[in-house]
């Protein structure tokens, strides 16, 4: 009877399987050809998919605060999101966002999902697609970034000014391209206020751990730093600086990605904080407009995508104002000056439409002595795009 | 609810009826036993004692009946009301932990035992009685570390200590030797003169009889008759038992020994506990002739058996089957030179419980030609291959398709047997192969073992059953403590001499070994 | 001197989850039944903990619940493996599963959400002054303490009393137990319930005092470990406290020997190999002393059975 | 009032399959209070997965999808436990088996024909599966270590050491610095089915597995004796059946075809090696269950795999229709298959009540 019952199992398995093949062998689909956006009370629907889950302190969270901001700001605009979405899975979620939820635009938001954003862009013609932090661009689809490097930088004239140890700490995530990037703008930036510092590199191999990036910050502190940055998606490192400074050992933290200063109101000292909005606003109006391109948005301080604050409307946290205006620097152009005002003109400088100043400016030096950049020369895109060397006051590796 | 204030009168049983699938173990059982008497139970094996006294102690319950315990109607649900109620019981295998010492055993569920320090006071009883009763054993010495008869007495010592008015004894001398066996009827009577009622669960006529006292003969599952030991003849009795007359004289024909099949020499086995267990041990068997190896369990008689048949390294010496030596040479290419085996605890080591009986019809030669093809089993041969067995043994058995473990015992000793004696074997050993079997299955398997001894078998036959031993061997080696005692001739030796040997008090030298050499 | 100190406080703290744990386990297997669910009940135990604090402000009722919870769905695992007598190491894994999912359900609101309140440092006054020996072991969160005392009191009761020998008869020979009137059934859904409640605790200890955070796989395989450091105890729980703060340790030592250049992963991997070779060298021991895991572990106890 | 519980003797297939089928839909009936607890109408809930996963031809597609790793590393988990090995180490065998099959694709890739290269891959990747499977088969036999904790760990380990080689060094040159070696090769590919992500050859070779493993436990030697070790390992020496033999080949069999659905995965679906979490959305813990669901029954195991892969894509809508986070998905498994075991008691045993 086992083997009746197994019969007829498999002969509906056979059928399954039939139905399926003829369906996948049929050429149209039928939900491809409707959603031709109508010039009369047009609606726009956008599609999100993250990476993380949106209540990350960090990066999924920072896309999706812009996606609640423009939804109330635009009538006409309708989105929906799907969170925690793996990388193998991104394809099937493009097509359940085009298919069934009917959206004119999908946005993606991790490197990973870069391959399943341009086959679904090449699938779906009539839909544009627009992925963040990758290079593939095609007729339908975009590349957009909001980019920190500039923030790290002035943290980092923050920290070299205010360490006592000349020790700084950076818990770092993945070590790839964009992480690297900021490590080396925040050394930069602690080398200008204090040469003799150096950065200690820790990494987590994760986006979103704080129990690793908890251990990770403990270990630079009981390695002698006094400051610590980090590119993770909690506040796990600011925890740790609380704890420590409340226990009477000052330690000099940095908000990253979102505001922090509540969790850390004695260690936060200032902070890199990602603005998505005017990115998702400048396309979606277009792609409501009609002047939609495939260009690459790579937007910084000046178009208001990086801030600097521990929180959006403190810069820098009064309790270290003091301590920065009381460190000096001889700057070869602008001559004695605090550290304070130094960051206060440089962020003047970045946000200037013409960006009068960057901090990858020659002459920079990678860990081995060699010259990266000539004196004067300002890093390509496309050198920021791909850096994969440290700056000469990071101790740390890049695994290899 | 300590119990010595609880005064033991009688335990009456009324009409217990318990059935498991597929048979009834016990059948409308009525007994009563009273305050101060040694109450004999008597009854082959599967005769239902075992059952019963589990229903007194409370580890099963009655599908029907009732039980009065001082003419007041009870309901033992479990040990621990039993015990209450001033009952306690030794079983067959002892209910030990292992790796606890006697005094934690002995502390284990007791009510009086302290929460802090709990073996402390315990000790010091299990002391005091060991000077009242006789009962010596070292409190804190691990249960691992003590023979049977030390192993029986902490049983009896936890009975005690719980008050048991009375002890239920489950067949307490199946291993024990002869003289350690005597020591406990001593302990039994000492306990009967201090107030102690004791029902005794045996097969051996003779036991019941040295206790004296009430006998009731159990017979599948159904009380026979009560009597005394005074008003029954060991007869008598014998025929309640087994319902009809004794016919264990089998006709044993005469056969002339041939030429040696198995030579060891000078073997070294050790044990699990890699303690030796079998000591330079030489024997041989020859073509038609059965060597008994007697002996109480746990002499190194599994030992011996499991280094014959390839499952256990032997450290030194040699084994020489039909001129070859084959000792480490693993169980299947033993069994390719011609050793059969009929496991002991056949359900554990002879079949796969969960196989169908065509399955395990051919557990020892499912790889070789014709059952086996290329790496292919042919399962139409394997099939028609235990339809002849099954045939040719008589195995009861609903199909050949029907799971293994539904067959009962005797059936699946048969279709052992019947697997291992079909092939071209001349070497068997036998371990144990009527235990726990019915009458008829006994008797079927004891004629066939002579029929193969007739056709030119060399037989290895280990038992802990004396007469089966006795009956069926041309030789008997007495075992003790990994040695033989001796090589003695079943018909010219005494009862008492073997139970000296067994107890390892008397070395006695082959007399008729003249024809060996 | 400080860099040790610092990695032997930070030891401590890691190894305080896994210890917890194991204490738990080790009663559990004592009693004869094999949890492998440890990974779900601490995931539940983490969640619980953490909302349940964040709801009152109060990590007292936190970690109560967080214990309940860990033992509540530990009574599943003995339901499955005592009553239903089926396969352990299923039930346990599926118990994993259970704990896990409903974990992740549970959390979605709290993550990201910081915890105001938790369990901090507590200096023992005067112990604490003594030099090294002072910050490492005698300035903790109270839970550290509480750990410690539990392993010796459960070792203790193991050993030393009246219950001790029950549950250890119980996972040796149930059979025997029972014929004492013992009865296993109840001594193991208890053993299996307070194993569950170690779990949980040692969950909460990872939301209520090691990081004040919730995500999604954030007991990191401690569970598992757990498993692993029962064995290496071999069910002792003085034994386990060496195991758990030696492990513990390993997992420090991974931010620690990160600057000697080597990858990352690699040293991620240490604990699990380290595990792998701890039983490759004590296996030999064990077969040759004859210790081991109690006799009856894994198998379920059928009264009356033959 | 007295219950007790009793062997069953003799049982029904009747019985045997009514049980089974009833504590499958008892299992899912109980899996709605989870949807209840968050005040969604488990009807809806159920519907809604039902449709995302086997109701429209775009969930079936994916649903067959990821039944195919699944079933591979099944077929090959049914091997070991009929043999009473507890394999938890598919995950670990799967990613060693993806590892060895992209070190062909990037090295051999590149010179050689299509067919070649990817029946190399398919060879390398149960070689690598099969000998990841080997160490805990020699730590029992050799040492008696518990299998459990070995291939537990060992899951962990291989995680970690293909995290090092995408950080590492075999970090991708064109990949911008992110945790993939390079793009296999076009030869490298597996061909898809059009419209979807299921590759032609994969989805042979698992459905080849299934028929293979049964013929392998149910006709041959080995099978017999892997029953006979699994069943009654007393039985099994008594009959000279060597443990250590058999322990190695139903390991090698068992951690190859966990290797396969590896290679499956990168060659089809990935097209480069990632990050561990990635390949394997713990495939290997899942079909512990299918097998069991399936009862270790290697063709009844294709349905089952039919079915789990059904509850992974259902995942999807949980997440993005109803709000669940996927681990709920978890839950559903363990309460299956406690259910499952559920079901095996009730066909063993059979409850009393008396008066």
């Amino acid at each position: 009877m086992l083997k009746n019952k197994l019969k007829t199992l498999l002969v509906a398995l056979v059928l399954l399987m039939l139905v399926f093949t003829s369906v996948s062998c049929s050429p149209q689909q039928p939900s491809q050809t409707t959603s031709q956006p109508q010039a009369q009370e047009k609606t726009i629907k956008a599609g999100f998919i993250y990476v993380g889950p949106t209540g990350d302190y960090g990066w999924t969270n920072a896309h999706d605060v812009a996606r609640k901001q423009l939804e109330q700001k635009f009538p006409w605009l309708k989105t929906v999101y799907i969170e925690s979405v793996p990388e193998t899975d991104a394809g099937r979620y493009i097509d359940r966002l085009v298919n069934e939820e009917k959206c004119n635009i999908v946005f993606t938001t991790s490197f990973g999902f870069m391959d399943a954003t341009a086959e679904a862009a090449k699938k779906y013609p009539n839909v544009i697609f627009e992925h963040c932090s990758g290079y593939k661009r095609d007729t339908n689809l975009g590349t957009y970034f909001s980019e920190l490097y500039q923030a790290y930088y002035l943290t980092g004239l923050m920290a070299g000014a205010l360490t006592k140890t000349n020790k700084i700490g950076y818990v770092a995530a993945h070590p790839i391209p964009e992480v690297i990037r900021h490590i080396n703008a925040f050394a930069i930036g602690v080398k200008e206020a204090n040469p003799k510092a150096k950065v200690y590199v820790r990494w987590l191999f994760s986006w979103y751990d704080p129990a690793k990036a908890k251990e990770a910050a403990e270990s630079l502190i009981s390695d002698g730093v006094d400051a610590l940055a980090f590119t993770e998606d909690s506040t796990a490192v600011i925890d740790v600086g609380e704890e420590h400074t409340k226990k009477g050992q000052q330690i000099y933290t940095f908000s990253h990605y979102s505001p922090m200063l509540q969790y850390g109101p004695d260690t936060v000292v200032s902070g890199q904080l990602a603005d998505w909005e005017p990115i998702y606003e400048d396309i979606i109006r277009r792609v409501y407009t009609n002047t939609w391109t495939n260009q690459d948005y790579w937007w910084l301080m000046k178009e208001g995508a990086c801030k600097l604050g521990a929180d959006f409307n403190t810069p820098i946290n009064p309790k270290f104002v003091d301590a920065l205006k009381a460190k000096f620097v001889n700057d070869p152009i602008l001559g004695k000056i605090s550290i304070y005002d130094l960051v206060m003109k440089r962020e003047e400088q970045m946000s200037e439409p013409t960006v009068l100043f960057d901090p990858f400016t020659g002459p920079i030096y990678d860990q081995k002595g060699t010259l990266r950049l000539k004196p004067g020369e300002r890093a390509s895109h496309d050198l920021l795009w791909n850096i994969n060397w440290f700056v000469d006051n990071v101790v740390g590796e890049i695994p290899k | 609810m300590e119990l010595d204030n609880i005064e033991f009168k009688s335990l009456e049983l009324k009409d217990i009826y318990k059935e498991f699938p597929g048979v009834v173990a016990n059948n409308k059982i009525s007994l009563k036993i009273n305050a101060g008497e040694i109450h004999a139970l008597l009854g082959e094996n599967g005769a239902g004692k075992t059952t019963l006294m589990n229903i007194i102690y409370g580890i099963y319950q009655p599908d029907d009946g009732e039980i009065f315990i001082n003419g007041r109607k009870v309901f033992i649900d479990s040990p621990r009301t039993a015990m209450n109620y001033g009952i306690g019981m030794v079983h067959q295998h002892f209910m030990l932990v292992e790796n606890h010492s006697v005094a934690e055993n002995v502390a284990l569920g007791l009510n009086r035992t302290k929460f802090l320090n709990p073996t402390e006071d315990i000790a010091k009883e299990i002391e005091r009685y060991s000077n009242e009763i006789g009962l010596h054993v070292n409190p804190d010495a691990k249960i691992w570390q003590l023979s049977a008869g030390e192993q029986q007495r902490v049983e009896i010592l936890k009975a005690l200590m719980r008050g048991a008015k009375l002890l239920i004894l489950d067949e307490p001398t199946s291993v024990l030797t002869p003289q350690e066996a005597t020591e406990l009827f001593k302990t039994v009577k000492k306990l009967v003169a201090n107030g102690h009622s004791v029902i005794f669960i045996t097969h051996k006529l003779e036991e019941v009889y040295e206790l004296g006292g009430i006998v009731t003969v159990l017979r599948q599952g159904k009380v026979i008759g009560t009597t005394t030991t005074k008003d029954a003849t060991k007869e008598e009795l014998a025929k309640m038992m087994v319902g009809r007359e004794i016919i264990f004289n089998l006709e044993k024909e005469k056969v002339e020994p041939g030429e040696v099949v198995v030579k060891v020499e000078n073997i070294d086995v050790l044990s699990d506990k890699g303690i030796k267990a079998v000591k330079n041990l030489s024997f041989e068997i020859r073509k038609g002739e059965i060597l008994g190896i007697a002996g109480v369990s746990g002499n190194g008689q599994k030992e011996l058996v499991e280094a014959l048949t390839g499952l256990r390294r032997v450290e030194k010496g040699k084994v020489i089957i039909n001129n070859k030596e084959i000792q480490n040479r693993g169980a299947r290419e033993i069994g390719e030179m011609g050793v059969a085996h009929i496991p002991e605890e056949r359900i554990k080591y002879g079949i796969v419980p969960n196989f169908p009986v065509y399955e395990n019809a051919v557990l020892r030669d499912y790889y070789k030609e014709p059952f086996s093809n290329r790496g292919f089993l042919n399962y139409k041969t394997i099939k028609d291959f235990t339809i002849k067995l099954v045939k040719d043994f008589s195995i009861a058995t609903p199909s050949i398709e029907t799971k293994t473990k539904l067959l009962s015992g005797g059936n699946i000793q048969k279709l052992i047997l019947a697997r291992e004696t079909t092939t071209k074997s001349n070497f068997i050993v036998a371990a144990h192969p009527t235990y726990g079997l019915d009458i008829a299955a006994t008797e079927y398997i004891r004629k066939l073992l002579l029929k193969k001894r007739k056709e030119g078998s060399a037989i290895l036959l280990v038992s802990e059953d004396l007469e089966e031993i006795l009956q069926l061997s041309d030789r008997v080696a007495v075992m003790f403590m990994g040695e033989f005692m001796g090589i003695v001739d079943p018909k010219k030796v005494s009862i008492e001499e073997i139970g000296l040997m067994m107890a390892g008090s008397l070395r006695k030298q082959e007399e008729n070994n003249a024809h060996l050499n | 001197m400080d860099l040790i100190i610092s990695i032997l406080q930070r030891t401590m703290v890691a190894g305080t989850p896994l210890l917890l744990g194991t204490i738990g386990e080790i009663i559990t297997e004592r009693s004869g039944i094999l949890n492998l669910g440890i990974e779900g009940m601490m995931a539940l135990g983490a969640i619980i903990g953490f909302s349940v604090t964040y709801i009152t402000k109060n990590p007292t009722l936190g970690l109560i619940a967080a214990i309940l919870s860990g033992g509540i769905l530990s009574l599943l695992h003995a339901f499955v493996s005592i009553t239903i007598r089926g396969i352990q190491t299923l039930s346990g894994l599926a118990i994993a599963m259970i704990g896990i999912g409903l974990a992740g359900m549970l959390g979605k609101s709290y993550i990201g959400a910081p915890l105001s309140v938790r369990f901090s440092e507590v200096a023992i006054p005067g112990l604490s002054k003594i030099p090294f020996i002072g910050p490492i072991l005698f300035n903790r969160d109270p839970l550290f303490y509480i750990g410690i005392i539990l392993a010796v009191v459960s070792w203790f009761i193991l050993f030393k009393t009246r219950w001790g020998i029950i549950i250890r008869s119980v996972g040796e020979n149930p059979k025997a137990s029972d014929a004492l009137g013992i009865n296993v059934s109840l001594v193991r859904y208890l053993s299996t319930f307070i194993g569950g409640c170690f779990a949980g605790f040692a969950g909460a200890y990872l939301t209520l005092a090691y990081m004040p955070s919730w995500i999604e796989g954030m007991t990191g395989g401690r569970g598992w470990i757990v498993i692993a450091l029962t064995i290496f105890a071999q069910w002792d729980p003085l034994r386990a406290i060496l195991g758990a703060y030696l492990f513990g340790g390993v997992d420090v030592l991974q931010y620690i020997l990160q600057p000697l250049g080597i990858p990352v992963p690699i040293l991620k991997m240490t604990p699990y190999f380290v595990t792998i070779i701890v039983l490759i060298i004590t296996a030999r021991e064990v077969m040759r002393k004859h210790l081991g895991a109690p006799k009856s572990l894994g198998e379920p106890f059928i009264k009356g059975e033959k | 009032m007295h219950i007790s519980i009793e062997k069953r003797g003799y049982v029904s297939k009747k019985y045997y399959t009514s049980v089974y089928l009833i504590s499958i839909f008892v299992a899912v009936i109980l899996s709605s209070f989870i949807f209840l607890l968050r005040g969604i109408n488990p009807f809806y809930a159920f519907s809604k997965i039902f449709q995302g996963s086997f109701g429209s031809p775009f969930g079936l597609k994916e649903t067959i999808a990821k039944a195919i790793p699944l079933l591979l590393i099944t077929e090959g988990l049914i091997v070991a436990f009929k043999g009473k090995f507890w394999n938890i180490g598919a995950n670990g065998q799967l990613l060693v088996g993806a590892t060895f099959a992209t070190w062909i694709a990037l090295n051999f890739g590149p010179y050689h024909s299509s067919i070649s290269t990817i029946t190399i891959m398919f060879l390398v990747g149960f070689l690598g599966g099969a000998l990841f499977g080997l160490i805990p088969a020699l730590l029992k036999v050799k040492l008696g270590i518990n299998e459990i904790i070995s291939t537990l760990m060992l899951n962990y380990i291989a995680e970690d050491f293909v995290e090092y080689l995408v950080y590492g060094p075999w970090k991708g040159k064109t990949q911008y610095g992110f945790p993939y070696t390079d793009n296999f090769p076009q030869s490298a590919t597996l061909a898809q089915i059009p419209g979807t992500r299921i590759s032609y050859i994969t989805l042979i070779i698992a459905l080849l597995s299934a028929v293979l493993i049964y013929l392998f436990i149910e006709k041959t030697k080995y099978g017999y004796e892997i029953k006979v070790t699994g069943e009654n390992p007393h039985a099994a020496r008594y009959s000279g059946i060597d443990f250590v033999k058999i322990t190695i080949i139903m390991m090698l069999i068992s951690g190859g075809l966990a290797g396969i659905a590896g290679v499956g995965e990168v060659a089809g679906i990935h097209r480069h090696l990632t990050y561990p979490a990635q390949i394997s959305s713990g495939y290997g813990y899942t079909a512990i269950i299918v097998a069991w669901l399936a009862q270790l029954n290697p063709i009844l195991a294709i349905v089952s795999a039919v079915f789990f892969g059904g509850i992974l894509v259902g995942g999807d809508v949980i997440q993005t229709s109803l709000g669940f986070p996927f681990s709920t998905i978890n839950a559903f498994n363990g309460l299956i298959l406690i259910f499952v075991m559920v079901g095996n008691f009730f066909t063993e045993y059979k409850i009393k009540i008396r008066r």
